[in-house]
């Protein structure tokens, strides 16, 4: 498959008045054409913003500091703002976490997915109703045609989604983000919008960049699961691999924090402490506070991102011949 | 229908304009003047308009003409009046009307007229006519009339034929001719007031006999007044005036948009000094019909009976500096009612200057040094009053004492503290007091000084139980009974008690001018006893109790009468017999003894001056014949049928 | 037709209001020091009591009182006053009783109507771009003096900001007229006088309502469709950051109500501040009532249209 | 325990936060320095002061700055500067005592609307709906009437008419915080009322009260000179920047230091209060964050 996205050592930090925050130190990774990579981890972990500094919508004071992003040959980091522009919302778009505060609440849906495709100048405004309607029908919405006109305080949230997600695809994009898409609706919600989404990515053959903190929803829905911890990548591994066998302890960590109906009672462990402050990261391996089998050199020296395995590389000291030796 | 009515008005407007313009065919004289705003153009009220209503849009009998050495800078000349008689106990005044007045719709102004105006005025239907500000007061049966007691036939106001006026008074007066001049002696007409009884007087629509006719009027704006195509008589070449309210007089001036402008204050003053231009176009006059001063509170603290107090806080202040370095110039150091210069003046003592004697006082009074004195409250409105500042400032340097300035809003202020019989909400203190005159009128040469008679001079208790009677008084309008003997008894009693203190005082009051006044029938004593009559053939119980109700007040009101007599101090009632001496004759007479008055007044220190004003104004080179208007509402401008541009 | 049942509803609480606010208001003349309600104390107030005896003064007090409607209990006066203030009949004033108060307020309403709606408009075009602008340069220095010139504008008193205008435009320069209110020229002074206030308001209320709605999701989404600053700014965060101004407009208007007084003094402006604020400091009593009545009357039928404006303007909103 | 820990942790950081984004606004905290600088002043004004407020120099009337008279002096030769100091003074006490009364009155008919609800909350706030519909001004001149002139009758008076604003503010947000997940835990633990308005609901106010009440001294400090133009505000010789530009502006001609200084002071006080309001509220509002 041929190579859609490269980011290179990508660094972002946040200038606050306490101190640099370095929510992004450093990640690479790649993604190839039609390929579905899950980003996980705990929030705050880096994920959202490592896809955002792609398309320069960090907020203000919030800079990328380095690396590179190349996108279908171009460095998405090298470009103008205008170039950039043209980028988002063509090639690449975001479905947001909560649908309920992305759509403006005083537009109608319906022009709002028209947007991009007449940004774009892709189509003429009939046509681009035309398509929206359609775009509408595609992502399930009944009475597509009348709900055209309505407001977003008009539709449920799942119903939202559905809109944003007809909005990401308005113009056929390369690579769509979808950055926790799901998290802000209902359970039984959950599963229509990841069979939406699964469905789209099989018709339209777009890449996918799914983020979230449910590390299960990712190894079900991904070919490639990249885990973030402290603005780090701790564990790179195509899916097969990783099901097999979950390296990293935080991995491990958030795979046994999960509820697994075939897991017996008791196995639900969450792992202790909270994500460490990013302005003063703790030194050697940042996951080593909270790591139950923490030994000396995890606190002294950063650990690299070794390949343990073809498709598979973990960040941890402990790992040793494919295997967590603790 | 509002539509209609401000068509009416433009189509008048734009008839004036182009009949002033086309008639004369040349350009039109327009002079544009700062004037107080007016709520409107009834004459009679006591509003702005009542000094536009002074010779300017209406004339009376008689009219004031320009005359720098009279009082007020005015001498009385006759308008309407052709000449007059006046009987010998100057009670029955007779005038002969011209024959040519007309008013401005073209009626001829007559003696009838006149009589029903005046009829028109006394009647309860305005009841709330600011009666002391005309000359119907004095009219014979005037408030029995007023009060809906007696028929409006009864009015002493008679037109004897269409150019004959007689007008009998119910006490002699001999300044009848003043009184006539003011605003409440024209006569209006009766013809558009019996149309529109509400808005006859609106612009467009109100029928003048004056040199102007007012054509617009815009409150918070502006008034514009144009030419009587049928006046008949002296007056300048002024086509139309535009009076100005408010806004800022001088910078108006400045850019040209009035033709005169009052100066507020010292900047101003400095301003226009400095100004090479302006300089030149400067005026000044002194507001000798006004004193400025202070009072004290009209309230019930008895410190205010210590004349040595009194006495020592009046001597303390030192009237030159005040003048000279607050006041800047704009004004004169006054220490007595009227200034130096003027023949009543001339005769009266002013109170010194004396720091050391005032301390003494002050130490006699039971005060050393200020000390034991409880706070005194000065009563100011408006934000600061330097006069004020100074004066308490004077007070604290140079007796110790310390007072308050209390600010309070200008309604509360000279309602419930400065002009009122008492104040029973005030504290021990003060108010800032500018006593004028209101018009020539010979009482006025006191310049309201006689409420030191009247409210000040007798112990705070008897102020007390006057304030009390005077609230009494007004009970008795809503007292219920009266039904029986029973409730008459007591009143009966009460007045053969005060039949008796009555005619001590009768007896015994050596002033024959004051014994008449006591004795002029109807006697009060009378109407009880006529009250107690009717009562006694009256058939309904409303009626019963409405006669038990006024012989009751008949009652407290001469026991107010006599609290008041027997109360006065010794030396107010020697100045008030020499009241009677002087407003009980002619104008020139009486300038000669109203000191006799005047003086032992201001020896009472209750009310005491301080400054005398100065009007000072800038005008147009090109305008004369401004008058400045010096009575109670000044320093303003007025009677502009003088008024003329040179080219 | 929930809108009418709305606007009924709203109304009957209005009517509700108002009647408290009269009861209070004559409540509070009541406790006041002074006689708020003896006429005969106004009548002396112009009058210089100096000629008449107190017996003679009765007569005029019984007058007075009865064509003000004092003869009665205080319960009676409030009950009389509010039937006819519902008809809109307010009787004569203190200060000018020539006319009913009612045809004082017809004359100058339109005037403090022209005014105010000048200058709202006024403040409104200077006002929102010059928020607009100082959001979008938030915490840099454009921000900070846009800010200041429109905070300065309001904050110093508009009547000294009157004074110095007329000498610098009328006196030195005669470009302007020092005042009336025919012509358009003598209008500009005063608008911008009584618009500095408001406008000051509205700028930095539209600085930080475009700050919040810049700050929303939908924002970064519209970035995230590949919108221009110019697209995003303006379809997507001017629209919603405007529509909380209606909220502030509102109330900035029924002040001009009152708020303009000194102006009108100063540039002889006949509006209808001057016939209120001096009823207060004058104790005209039936006008201070009736002033309180009008302007609470106009402060809540302001609120219940921008209720409705906001409903209209914000789908999300909808009539209870 | 684990829950009001987190809050604990919580709240800590929030302020520190709202501090550096407050640093951020450089006008805001030049305004609070300014601001700082004359609190301290006003503590010490009679012994900064080179003259008393009602000193008079009639020597000295209207004269312009000069090395004796800093800012001059008035049209009794008082010292402008010192008068300044005073009336600065006196509109700080004004500002912030008016924000107290509106702050108690407020906080309380606010809370307890919101909490007790139903008819309690009905009445309250329809006696609140008729406060914000009655024309301040005027209220402020009958009250003021009512209870006499002076500097605290004054201050009670602006808040006195001022606190709807806080009550529907502080009501609407107990309305909010009553259904946030952590009260109702706490509420679930058997907590009394009391206890939860004091422990969660009030801190969790505490923002935009603040914020309420920087916009409300200026406010306070603007009605002041507002009574004190129609001669309402306090005793003169005590000066107040309304009765000092008052007076001052009809000396505008000839001696315009009378009125450039107590603008200036004032308008310079009212600025700084209003940018810090403005730095407060981005600060304190979370919103605005990142």
């Amino acid at each position: 498959m041929a190579e859609l996205l490269k980011v290179n050592n990508l660094r972002t930090y946040f200038y606050r008045n306490e101190g640099v925050v370095k929510a992004v130190d450093g990640i690479s990774y790649k993604l190839d054409y039609g390929e579905t990579l899950g980003i996980v981890g705990e929030s705050g972990s880096g994920k959202t913003v490592s896809v955002l500094s792609l398309l320069g919508l960090i907020r203000r004071n919030g800079r990328v500091e380095g690396g590179e992003a190349i996108f279908d040959g171009k460095d998405l980091l090298k470009l103008s703002k205008e170039e950039l522009r043209e980028i988002r919302g063509k090639d690449i778009s975001i479905i947001f976490q909560d649908p309920m505060t992305s759509l403006n609440p005083i537009m109608r849906i319906g022009i709002q997915i028209m947007e991009p495709l007449i940004w774009h100048r892709l189509l003429s405004d009939k046509d681009a109703r035309d398509r929206a309607i359609e775009l509408l029908r595609v992502v399930g919405i009944p009475e597509y045609k009348t709900r055209f006109l309505d407001y977003p305080f008009q539709f449920s949230g799942g119903m939202r989604q559905r809109v944003m997600i007809a909005m990401a695809l308005a113009c056929n994009p390369k690579l769509v983000i979808a950055d926790e898409p799901t998290t802000a609706l209902d359970v039984t919600i959950r599963a229509q919008i990841l069979n939406l989404m699964h469905e789209m990515k099989e018709k339209l053959n777009m890449s996918i960049i799914f983020i979230t903190h449910d590390i299960t929803l990712a190894m079900n829905f991904c070919d490639t699961i990249i885990v973030m911890y402290a603005g780090k990548i701790v564990e790179y591994s195509s899916i097969e691999k990783f099901i097999k066998n979950p390296l990293h302890p935080y991995s491990q960590g958030l795979l046994n924090s999960t509820l697994d109906i075939e897991k017996k009672e008791g196995s639900l462990r969450p792992i202790p402490g909270n994500p460490p402050n990013l302005i003063n990261p703790p030194e050697g391996c940042r996951f080593h506070p909270r790591c139950s089998y923490v030994q000396e050199i995890c606190k002294e020296k950063e650990p690299e991102l070794r390949e343990i395995e073809e498709k598979h590389k973990v960040a941890c000291h402990l790992v040793k011949g494919g295997n967590l030796n603790a | 229908m509002l539509s209609k009515k401000v068509l009416i008005v433009l189509l008048v407007l734009v008839s004036i304009f182009l009949l002033s313009g086309i008639v004369n065919g040349q350009k039109e004289r327009v002079v544009s003047l700062p004037y107080w705003d007016t709520p409107g153009l009834i004459p009679y009220y006591w509003q702005a308009q009542h000094i536009l209503a002074q010779g300017t849009i209406f004339e009376g009998l008689f009219g004031y003409a320009p005359d720098p050495k009279g009082l007020g800078g005015v001498k009385v000349v006759p308008v309407i009046a052709q000449s007059y008689k006046v009987s010998k106990d100057y009670k029955v005044w007779t005038f002969k009307l011209r024959k040519d007045k007309k008013w401005s719709n073209g009626d001829p102004v007559t003696a009838k007229d006149f009589e029903w105006s005046f009829k028109y005025y006394a009647s309860p239907k305005i009841p709330d006519l600011p009666a002391w500000a005309g000359p119907h007061q004095f009219i014979e049966n005037f408030w029995a009339v007023k009060s809906g007691a007696m028929d409006l036939d009864k009015l002493g106001v008679k037109a004897l034929d269409d150019y004959t006026l007689e007008i009998r008074l119910a006490t002699p007066r001999y300044d009848m001719k003043e009184w006539l001049c003011v605003a409440q002696g024209v006569p209006i007409h009766r013809k558009s007031v019996e149309a529109d009884p509400q808005n006859w007087w609106r612009p467009g629509k109100i029928v003048v006999n004056g040199p102007y006719v007012p054509v617009s009027w815009t409150p918070g704006k502006d008034m514009v007044l144009v030419k009587n195509p049928n006046y008949v008589g002296e007056r300048g070449n002024v086509d139309r005036i535009v009076l100005k309210f408010g806004g800022l007089g001088l910078q108006q001036y400045q850019a040209g948009e009035l033709d005169a402008a009052m100066i507020g204050n010292v900047a101003e003053y400095r301003f226009v000094l400095s100004d090479p231009k302006l300089s030149k176009e400067f005026h000044e006059d002194v507001m000798d019909c006004f004193w400025n001063g202070y009072q004290w509170s009209r309230g019930f603290d008895p410190i205010m009976d210590n004349i040595k107090l009194r006495q020592a806080l009046a001597m303390a202040i030192d009237r030159e500096k005040l003048c000279k370095e607050v006041l800047g110039g704009r004004a004169l150091p006054l220490n007595k009612y009227w200034p130096d210069g003027n023949p009543i003046g001339d005769k009266m003592k002013g109170i010194p200057f004396d720091v050391k004697k005032a301390q003494k006082l002050l130490e006699e009074a039971g005060y050393p040094g200020g000390k034991g004195l409880k706070t005194l409250v000065f009563y100011i409105t408006g934000g600061g009053d330097p006069v004020v500042e100074f004066i308490v400032d004077q007070w604290k340097k140079n007796l110790g004492i310390n007072v308050i300035i209390e600010n309070v809003e200008s309604g509360l202020y000279w309602n419930s503290y400065v002009w009122p019989n008492f104040s029973p909400d005030a504290k021990a203190g003060f108010t800032v007091i500018g006593a004028p005159m209101n018009n020539l009128e010979i009482g006025a040469l006191m310049k309201n000084s006689d409420h030191t008679v009247w409210f000040y001079d007798f112990p705070t208790s008897a102020r007390k139980r006057r304030h009390e009677l005077y609230q009494e008084y007004d009970a008795w309008l809503r007292k219920e009974g009266g039904l029986t003997e029973a409730d008459w008894k007591t009143l009966i009693e009460k007045r053969n008690t005060l039949y008796a203190g009555f005619k001590r005082i009768v007896d015994n009051e050596p002033e024959k001018l004051w014994r008449e006044e006591l004795t002029r029938p109807p006697l009060w004593y009378e109407q009880f006893d006529e009250l107690y009559e009717k009562w006694k053939a009256a058939k309904t119980n409303e009626e019963k109790t409405n006669y038990w109700r006024l012989a009751g007040r008949v009652l407290t009101d001469q026991e107010g009468f006599q609290l008041w007599y027997n109360n006065l101090s010794s030396q107010s009632k020697q100045a008030y017999r020499w009241r009677y001496k002087t407003i009980n004759r002619p104008f020139s007479d009486a300038v000669k003894i109203a000191h006799y008055a005047l003086q032992p007044m201001q020896d009472r220190y209750y009310m005491v001056p301080v400054y005398l004003a100065k009007a000072q104004w800038v005008k147009n080179p090109k305008l004369e014949g401004l008058m400045l208007y010096k009575f109670s509402w000044g320093p303003g401008f007025f009677n502009f049928k003088y008024l003329n541009l040179k080219d | 037709m929930g809108l009418v049942k709305y606007i009924l509803r709203r109304l009957f609480t209005i009517f509700v209001s108002l009647i408290a606010v009269i009861i209070i208001t004559y409540i509070l003349m009541w406790i006041a020091p002074g006689e708020f309600f003896n006429i005969a104390q106004f009548q002396a107030s112009a009058g210089k009591v100096a000629t008449l005896t107190p017996e003679q003064l009765q007569v005029l007090i019984k007058g007075f009182e009865e064509k003000y409607g004092l003869n009665v209990p205080l319960w009676k006066q409030i009950l009389n006053y509010l039937k006819d203030a519902f008809r809109f009949k307010f009787g004569p004033s203190f200060s000018n009783p020539n006319e009913p108060i009612e045809v004082q307020i017809a004359r100058r309403f339109p005037v403090t109507l022209t005014l105010a709606i000048l200058s709202m408009t006024l403040a409104v075009i200077v006002g929102i771009p010059l928020g607009i602008i100082a959001a979008l340069k938030r915490n840099t220095w454009i921000d900070y003096i846009s800010m200041f010139f429109s905070m300065i504008g309001s904050i110093i008193p508009a009547y000294t900001i009157g004074v110095i205008m007329v000498i610098i435009f009328s006196v030195y320069l005669r470009v302007l007229p020092t005042s009336g209110w025919e012509t358009p020229k003598q209008m500009i002074m005063p608008v911008i006088c009584v618009a500095l206030g408001p406008m000051a308001v509205i700028a930095r209320f539209m600085r930080s309502s475009l700050l919040d709605v810049l700050n929303q999701d939908y924002i970064r989404t519209a970035y995230s469709k590949g919108g221009t600053d110019r697209a995003v700014i303006i379809r997507h965060a001017l629209r919603n950051s405007l529509i909380p101004i209606v909220t502030i407009i509102g109330p900035q208007l029924a002040f001009l109500f009152t708020g303009t007084v000194w102006i009108e003094n100063l540039f002889r402006v006949p509006g209808l501040g001057q016939l209120f604020v001096n009823a207060a400091s004058m104790r005209d009593y039936p006008l201070l009532v009736t002033s309180t009545f009008i302007l609470s009357l106009s402060v809540m039928l302001m609120n219940l249209l921008v209720d409705i404006i906001y409903a209209f303007l914000d789908p999300r909103i909808k009539y209870e | 325990m684990e829950v009001a820990l987190k809050q604990q942790k919580r709240r800590a950081s929030y302020w520190s936060a709202a501090w550096g984004r407050f640093k951020k606004n450089k006008m805001a905290v030049v305004g609070l320095i300014y601001i700082i600088i004359i609190i301290i002043v006003s503590i010490f004004t009679p012994w900064i002061a080179p003259y008393p407020y009602d000193e008079p120099h009639y020597a000295h009337t209207f004269e312009k700055p000069s090395a004796k008279f800093w800012w001059g002096t008035d049209d009794l030769g008082r010292c402008m500067f010192s008068r300044n100091l005073y009336a600065m003074r006196n509109a700080l006490l004004i500002g912030f005592g008016s924000q107290i009364v509106v702050l108690i009155i407020g906080v309380i008919i606010g809370s307890i609307a919101g909490f007790r609800g139903g008819r309690v909350d009905t009445i309250l706030m329809r006696i609140t709906d008729i406060m914000y519909a009655f024309p301040t001004f005027l209220f402020n001149v009958i009250l003021v009437t009512v209870m006499g002139r002076g500097l605290f009758t004054i201050l009670v008076a602006v808040g006195v008419t001022g606190w709807a604003g806080m009550a529907r503010l502080v009501r609407g947000m107990v309305m909010y915080l009553k259904h946030a997940d952590f009260v109702e835990a706490a509420r679930a633990l058997g907590s009394k009322e009391g206890y939860i308005i004091r422990k969660y609901i009030l801190p969790n106010m505490l923002g935009p009260i603040i914020v309420s009440l920087a916009f409300g001294i200026p406010n306070g400090i603007w009605i002041e000179s507002g009574l004190a133009l129609i001669g309402m505000g306090v005793r003169p010789p005590m000066p107040s920047w309304g009765n000092m530009i008052g007076a001052g502006i009809g000396y505008i001609m000839a001696f315009p230091h009378m009125v450039i200084f107590p603008v200036l002071t004032f308008a310079l006080t009212l600025l700084a209060f209003t940018y810090v309001g403005d730095g407060l509220r981005d600060a304190l509002n979370p919103r605005s964050e990142v």
